[in-house]
């Protein structure tokens, strides 16, 4: 009850930043010297015809009234169509949000399984020498530009050892895709069986899942060690090491008692990386939303932008919300 | 519990206590830091190497990083182009000592912007956070503003500042600044807030001094420590920023030597074995920012009494009782 | 000051030593400056049975003592001279692992501020069980069963139900005896509390010190009772321990020492505590309570708070000397009454 | 929209190509790559195309899509077209036979395709064709003179393209065209025009199928302009299957093509944006054809055994327009200088790895009428630096290149020619914009320089030098206007005497080479990146492939 009850609470607050977040963006967008409706009929257009373009996007109204239009179809779910592909904002994202979340989801689980462990074990080898090399990893990896990374894997891995796919996307092309279901590539090859796609997208994962993994392992290492210092010391740990407790024990309490914190880094990096791995994305071919969004900015199609804006708003409010979730099933005391 | 016997001082807590480093001889500390802590020296260092690099450029790049030599283009790693050359034949070891020029500086412009408008408001926020009227809703309109920057997705926002601005250098300091100014804004509030709870500033607001007076006078001074530490801490993320940006094509354009925009430049090349023009920007501007975030880590240490106090001790237990002049602590 | 704990003899009530501290020293490393004392040259002799009240103000090193007889000094403290032993163990050479299975299965802790102590996440059955688990070697059903014996025998009014609560659930007079019973779950030889009760309501404060006292005086289990509140021995306690800036200022049986303290300092503390203005006077005598001050390196610790202060005092550091039978105390100058 | 010189013409560089072409910034969109059906892979008679871009629109009236030439070619048929014979530099593949014929019709040497016979009157004014009878559209209408009349009438009827097309042809009105006979179809004019012929082999005058484009219009749409944007109604070898524009168009051949059902049963045409990709893809064997490579690409390709790889001399051109109603670019000893001041052989070598030949025109100098002879540019920074002085620049100046992010030569280009420029006191300032306003950026002609790709459709000095030279035309990018020029021009379209036009210009070009309204820089060659199997490659001047060429 609790729970639901916060879940309204936060509801209400989102509505209005959600609009706020949907004002700035349009107001920056409409900033953007270009004019949609010349780009959109290209060299041939004639001055009626963009006429009748900028009637038919409203972009005869003044600002306030467009923004108002464009809330008015968003709350119908009509986030309009981008003139670079033609096709409707939502069916656009509907293909190339998954894409994202597939990457971000899967490198975040890698950089989690990476950099929860030697958080632990920095933090528990104290002043060792091990300790020494769990923090430098932090340092180094923190400081990877991860576009430059992904580009010296592909270098690696790909044209030197030829031991993973081409950096072209998510499957090969002469796999056959598994029928759409939840957009993931891997959960729909399982759906349906395809294990022959399975295994090619599982491929054309490694490297940007990698690039990706290792870098954001940093920050997860970081804030796990620095917590799992703090709640080693913590009186609870004490006075498990006074009960005679095994390290192990004591460690996996300290470890219990910092998931918070480790939770709060996951979920702002994950906020981040929906447009952040845009970098990534490009290099490695990947099709994503985020740079389905770059593309947009860079090229005046103003409603890419506004949709992937507010599709990672309403991501990042699902991810609070799981996060929030998560804190009650862990912590007793936010019960 | 009837009485107690007090006031006497906590044996567990004299370590601590004893770490507190002497005001006089604080460069004598710091080199005892570095020492005592190599990765910080080493962090200086390759800070010290880049700025040295980036000033001294002129004298030391064998070649104008942005005169093309088409005749020698896609040149091997050798002599005498020591990082091979472009696809242009644009040297890329000047262009790779050049760049810090255009890295930093924006990276340090676009912080220090940031920083400053960031401290300002959050000042503002922060210090309007406990008034009634007009003065909360100056603090809800600045926080909810910062909200929603920091609600977009970072590089999406900061390409559109750039699309918006125009392609220029003070767009890019812009969007660096932009993106970067909520992290101060809510440091800087929260470091009012509670500096406004202490007892001076209080006695000083009932003396009645004015608003402006105190802020200026009591409030900014004293929160302004964590800020110059965070600023540190924020260069590192600043370059790459900034290289992302030109990486994209939305950045610093070519050809002027810039580590992101060299790596966008020799992308296309990787693919068919010329590595050189992307791979050793990338590894300098790798090492920049491992540098900066070294350099962070100490600022980090240091600002933070606690943790200066450990290492203080720590230095002074490494130099060892003898050297210590008695009776320093 | 091995020659003190050396000829100290048994006490007729106690048959043979469960724990013995020899010239126990724990330092830690200063910087620049000499390292600092944290305990000095502590000798202490408990018997099976025995509960021993050890009294001091905080910061004097009562803690670090329960810590050093379980070889948890904090980093970077060490003991650097001296041993513990054990039912003739010197803990000393004991490896980290066969101390660790000590911990809690001989020597229990009993702490204070439990709330605090226990950890927020896992349920008070979980919490008992993992010492039960740890340490006997018990599954799970025969664990759950015995945390639901353990916390009957603390007395927990619904055990079955507090077995699945958190800490946070808890009053502070419940969560402290969890930790009591815990403490007991491996019917541990020697228990340290550790200012067990401060942190309660007085009613509940008497109602768990009795439970102690019954629950040790059952199990025949030896106990240090550590407290700032010198009043509190007086009902509980078998003999009593005086320290003062890491250094044990006097030791006497109960009677003893209530009646013929030779400390000042234990002077100045019975005289803090009491309410009868007609006793303070008897304690304090005409001297009167110099201004607060930290304790001394050089000479007697206590030289800048004591009355008695003399020159030997200031220059000359006392030993703990067997003043009368059994009555040990650290002063040049023994508060000495008609 | 009366006169033709007010028409934008097709040109190759429009938004799709440069979205497309794009390594590094205009990566635009790699979208899921779906539903290759099962049955295409690998099969022996379906061909997989890597391209840059599917078509955006099917209605060639509007689009010039690069995908959208293949799904044309594909799609439709016109009434005539160019007689191939050999390549002279690769010997398996084919070119268009466009040189001049003086004792052909119309001094070009063609074929019929969809006209069985055709005549052109001696005074130019009129061409009659008899069409092939029996061919069958893919909706089954069999193709009359009708259709081509209707074909003509919504060209007059929506603009567009179309309208330029009647107008480089001189027809003034729908009724020009007139159906003869069931199968006769006669084209009139006032004056004579030398495109009048030369006109029905383009890529752009395809023939519809009126019965079924009426039927589906219907009233609301009597031109069936949504119909055939997504769909095709035309006599051309293969039908679409599929359209899911960034993704793939499948294309199926048809059985009832009048010339024979194609090789090839199926075309997969893959959107693959970035050229990496589809190098990549090509090597790996996943697809049949990548097409748009860039020269490293390329040449890394020819070490690979199971690609062919052959470049060919195109009508592809790219230069710098120089600006003339921007100072300085309003001097000409200023632009002469400018082209002095380019390192063009070293552009070709770095930049194109010498896939490319010197701009040493301002027309193809594949087409007839071609002159070669006025280009005396070689890279000379005194001279350069001579003519700056007497256009008293001699302290050099500061200007702006704008290139186009989405194209990868055009960036080194930049940076080599900044270089050059830098040693006679020019400061360029380098602009690149992103490849999506590119096209906004040319067509403002604000730009002091800007970078501009293009290709000539139709293979006739008249048609080439017009579009880029007379002040009038839309796509003189360079504002440049020289009244010799358009006078030549205008004389050139006034008449149908091929030698005289020739001569003409000739005359025209000597101009224009001598006024330098741009900076020369190069040929790019075409090439055809292919699995080693696969035969029958034809080059066309409208750069496109067209799948019934191709067998295995």
């Amino acid at each position: 009850m609790q729970i639901l009850s916060y879940i309204g609470r936060r509801l209400i607050f989102v509505a209005p930043q959600l609009v706020g977040i949907l004002l700035v963006t349009f107001l920056l967008l409409k900033l953007i010297p270009g004019d949609p409706a010349v780009m959109m009929l290209g060299p041939f257009a004639t001055d009626e015809g963009l006429a009748r373009l900028r009637t038919e996007l409203g972009l005869d109204h003044s600002i306030i009234k467009q923004f108002g239009i464009y809330l008015w179809r968003v709350i119908h779910w009509d986030l309009g169509t981008s003139w670079q592909t033609t096709m409707p904002v939502t069916s656009d994202l509907a293909q190339r949000f998954p894409a994202t979340l597939e990457l971000v989801t899967l490198s975040l689980l890698l950089a989690l399984s990476i950099g929860m462990p030697l958080g632990v074990i920095g933090a528990r080898s104290k002043n060792g020498i091990i300790r020494k090399l769990v923090e430098y990893y932090g340092l180094a990896a923190g400081s990877l530009p991860d576009f430059w990374f992904g580009l010296v894997l592909i270098f690696i891995f790909y044209t030197i050892l030829g031991v993973v796919p081409a950096p072209l996307g998510r499957i090969d092309f002469t796999i056959i895709p598994p029928p759409e279901v939840t957009g993931s590539l891997l959960i729909d090859s399982v759906i349906s069986g395809n294990w022959l796609a399975l295994r090619n997208a599982l491929g054309h994962l490694i490297l940007p899942v990698l690039t990706l993994g290792l870098i954001n392992a940093a920050p997860i290492l970081k804030m796990t060690m620095s917590t799992m210092d703090r709640m080693l010391e913590a009186d609870f740990s004490r006075y498990a090491e006074m009960c005679g407790l095994p390290d192990r024990v004591v460690a996996r309490k300290a470890l219990r008692n910092s998931l918070p914190s480790v939770i709060t880094i996951v979920s702002v990096l994950y906020g981040f990386l929906i447009g952040g791995a845009v970098l990534v994305e490009i290099v490695f071919s990947w099709g994503g939303a985020g740079q389905y969004a770059v593309q947009g900015v860079l090229n005046a199609d103003l409603n890419p932008v506004l949709g992937f804006v507010l599709y990672s708003a309403i991501l990042s409010l699902v991810i609070y919300l799981i996060v929030d979730l998560i804190y009650f099933a862990i912590d007793p005391r936010t019960r | 519990m009837t009485s107690q016997p007090q006031g006497v001082p906590t044996l567990q807590a004299a370590p601590e206590e004893a770490g507190r480093p002497s005001a006089s001889g604080s460069w004598w500390f710091f080199l005892a830091v570095l020492r005592a802590r190599p990765q910080f020296a080493l962090g200086y260092g390759i800070v010290l190497l880049i700025i040295l690099l980036a000033i001294f450029a002129p004298l030391i790049a064998p070649f104008d990083p942005q005169q093309a030599n088409p005749s020698a283009f896609l040149q091997p790693p050798g002599w005498p182009y020591l990082m091979g050359t472009d696809a242009t034949g644009l040297d890329i070891f000047s262009r790779v000592i050049y760049a810090p020029r255009i890295d930093l500086a924006i990276a340090l412009a676009g912080t220090l912007v940031s920083a400053v408008f960031g401290s300002i408001f959050g000042s503002i926020a922060g210090y309007y956070e406990t008034k009634r009227g007009l003065g909360t809703l100056v603090s809800g309109f600045i926080m909810r503003s910062s909200d929603v920057i920091q609600a977009f997705p970072v590089f999406v926002f900061a390409i559109a500042v750039v699309a918006v601005l125009g392609q220029s250098l003070q767009s890019i300091i812009l969007a660096v600044a932009f993106v970067n100014a909520p992290i101060y804004l809510r440091l800087m509030r929260s470091q009012v807030l509670s500096v406004r709870r202490l007892r001076y500033v209080e006695a000083a607001y009932i003396a009645g001094t004015s608003d402006l007076g105190i802020l200026a006078r009591h409030v900014i001074p004293n929160a302004m420590a964590p800020v110059l530490a965070q600023l540190s801490v924020n260069i590192g993320w600043a370059i790459l920023l900034t290289s992302a940006l030109s990486f994209i094509g939305a950045g610093v354009e070519a050809p002027t030597p810039e580590w992101g925009s060299m790596i966008a430049m020799g992308y296309q090349n990787i693919i068919t074995g010329h590595w050189w023009p992307s791979i050793f920007p990338g590894l300098a501007l790798a090492l920049t920012i491992f540098g900066f975030s070294l350099v962070g880590a100490s600022v980090e240490v240091l600002a933070d009494p606690v943790r200066r106090g450990r290492l203080a001790g720590e230095v002074r237990q490494r130099r060892g009782a003898n050297v210590a002049p008695a009776g320093q602590v | 000051m091995s020659e003190a704990a050396n000829s100290e003899t048994m006490d007729q009530t106690v048959a043979e030593p469960l724990l013995e501290c020899d010239g126990v020293y724990v330092t830690f490393p200063r910087y620049g400056a000499e390292e600092a004392v944290a305990l000095r040259d502590v000798s202490l002799t408990i018997s099976r049975g025995e509960v021993l009240g050890l009294v001091g103000e905080s910061g004097s090193g009562k803690t670090m003592l329960a810590r050093a007889i379980m070889r948890l000094i904090p980093q970077p403290g060490a003991i650097t001279s001296g041993s513990v032993t054990f039912e003739g163990t010197n803990l000393g050479e004991l490896d980290p692992e066969a101390l660790r299975r000590m911990r809690g299965r001989d020597i229990a802790m009993i702490i204070s501020n439990p709330r605090g102590e226990l950890d927020p996440l896992q349920t008070v059955g979980q919490q008992i069980g993992n010492v039960l688990r740890y340490h006997l070697d018990l599954n799970s059903k025969d664990v759950r069963e015995r945390a639901l014996d353990l916390l009957k025998q603390v007395s927990i009014p619904d055990p079955q139900r507090r077995l699945d609560a958190y800490p946070h659930e808890l009053s502070g007079g419940m969560a402290q005896r969890v930790v009591i019973a815990i403490a007991l779950a491996c019917s541990p030889r020697f228990i340290i509390s550790d200012d067990a009760t401060s942190g309660l309501d007085v009613t509940v404060q008497a109602q768990v010190l009795e439970l102690i006292r019954k629950l040790v005086s059952e199990r025949d289990t030896s106990m240090m009772f550590i407290t700032r509140d010198i009043g509190i021995t007086a009902h509980y306690c078998d003999r009593i321990a005086i320290i003062y800036a890491g250094e044990i200022m006097e030791v006497a049986d109960r009677g003893v020492f209530f009646d013929d303290p030779l400390h000042p300092y234990t002077v100045l503390l019975l005289a803090a505590f009491a309410q009868n203005e007609r006793l303070r006077r008897y304690w304090l005598g005409e001297d009167k309570v110099r201004e607060n001050s930290g304790p001394s390196a050089v000479g007697c610790a206590f030289q800048n708070r004591c009355v008695r202060v003399q020159q030997r005092c200031l220059a000359e550091h006392p030993v703990l000397t067997e003043h009368r039978p059994g009555h040990f105390v650290r002063c040049h100058f023994p508060v000495e009454r008609p | 929209m009366s006169s033709f010189r007010d028409f934008p013409l097709p040109n190759l560089n429009r938004r799709n190509l440069l979205q497309a072409a794009s390594a590094t910034a205009a990566a635009t969109v790699m979208p899921r790559i779906l539903d290759i059906p099962a049955a295409y892979a690998q099969a022996g008679s379906t061909l997989v195309i890597a391209a840059p871009a599917t078509p955006q629109s099917l209605d060639c009236n509007f689009d010039v899509s690069l995908g959208t030439f293949e799904a044309i070619a594909a799609l439709y048929d016109g009434l005539l077209g160019f007689e191939k014979i050999p390549d002279a530099g690769v010997p398996d593949a084919r070119r268009e036979d466009i040189a001049f014929h003086a004792d052909k019709p119309g001094g070009v040497n063609m074929v019929g395709k969809l006209a069985e016979s055709w005549e052109l009157s001696p005074d130019a004014k009129r061409v009659v064709f008899k069409l092939r009878e029996g061919v069958m559209s893919n909706w089954g209408n069999e193709l009359t003179a009708e259709d081509v009349r209707w074909t003509w009438n919504r060209a007059f009827e929506l603009g567009g393209l179309g309208a330029f097309y009647t107008a480089v042809t001189g027809l003034k009105k729908p009724e020009d065209i007139k159906v003869e006979d069931k199968y006769v179809v006669s084209f009139n004019v006032e004056d004579p025009n030398p495109l009048l012929l030369k006109i029905h082999t383009n890529l752009y005058t395809p023939v519809y199928d009126s019965v079924k484009c009426k039927a589906e219009g219907g009233t609301d749409d009597p031109w069936a302009r949504k119909f055939i944007e997504n769909n095709s109604a035309g006599f051309g070898p293969y039908q679409l299957q599929q359209l899911v524009r960034g993704q793939q168009a499948v294309f199926q051949a048809r059985a009832d093509y009048y010339g024979g059902k194609p090789a090839i049963d199926t075309v997969v045409f893959k959107e693959v944006p970035t050229s990496a990709s589809r190098v990549q893809l090509l090597q790996g064997g996943a697809v049949d054809i990548a097409q748009y490579l860039q020269p490293l690409e390329i040449i890394s390709l020819k070490n690979v055994p199971s690609v062919a790889v052959e470049t060919v001399p195109a009508s592809f051109m790219i230069w710098i327009e120089l600006n003339a109603k921007i100072e300085p670019f309003d001097n000409v000893d200023v632009r002469r200088a400018m082209n002095f001041a380019f390192p063009q052989q070293e552009v070709i070598k770095a930049v194109y790895q010498d896939l490319a030949s010197p701009l040493n025109g301002c027309m193809p100098n594949i087409y007839p009428g071609f002159s070669g002879e006025f280009y005396d540019y070689e890279y000379n920074l005194d001279k350069a630096k001579e003519l700056l002085e007497k256009a008293g620049h001699g302290g050099g100046f500061k200007s702006t290149l704008a290139y186009n992010a989405g194209d990868p030569v055009q960036e080194p280009i930049a940076i080599i020619y900044q270089s050059a420029l830098r040693k006679i006191g020019i400061e360029l300032e380098l602009k690149k914009v992103p490849a999506g306003s590119f096209y906004n950026f040319v067509t403002d002609r604000k730009q002091p320089m800007i970078f501009y790709v293009d290709s000539p459709w139709c293979p006739d000095p008249g048609y080439s030098l017009t579009l880029y030279f007379d002040s009038k035309s839309y796509v003189n990018y360079s504002n440049y206007v020289n009244a010799d020029v358009d006078k030549l021009l205008a004389e050139m379209a006034a008449t149908a005497d091929e030698s005289l036009r020739l001569e003409k210009a000739k005359e025209a070009q000597k101009i224009i080479m001598d006024e330098a309204p741009w900076t020369f820089v190069c040929y790019p060659n075409y090439t055809m990146a292919r699995k080693a199997d696969l035969k029958g490659w034809t080059y066309y001047t409208s750069n496109n492939i067209r799948f019934q060429d191709f067998s295995r």
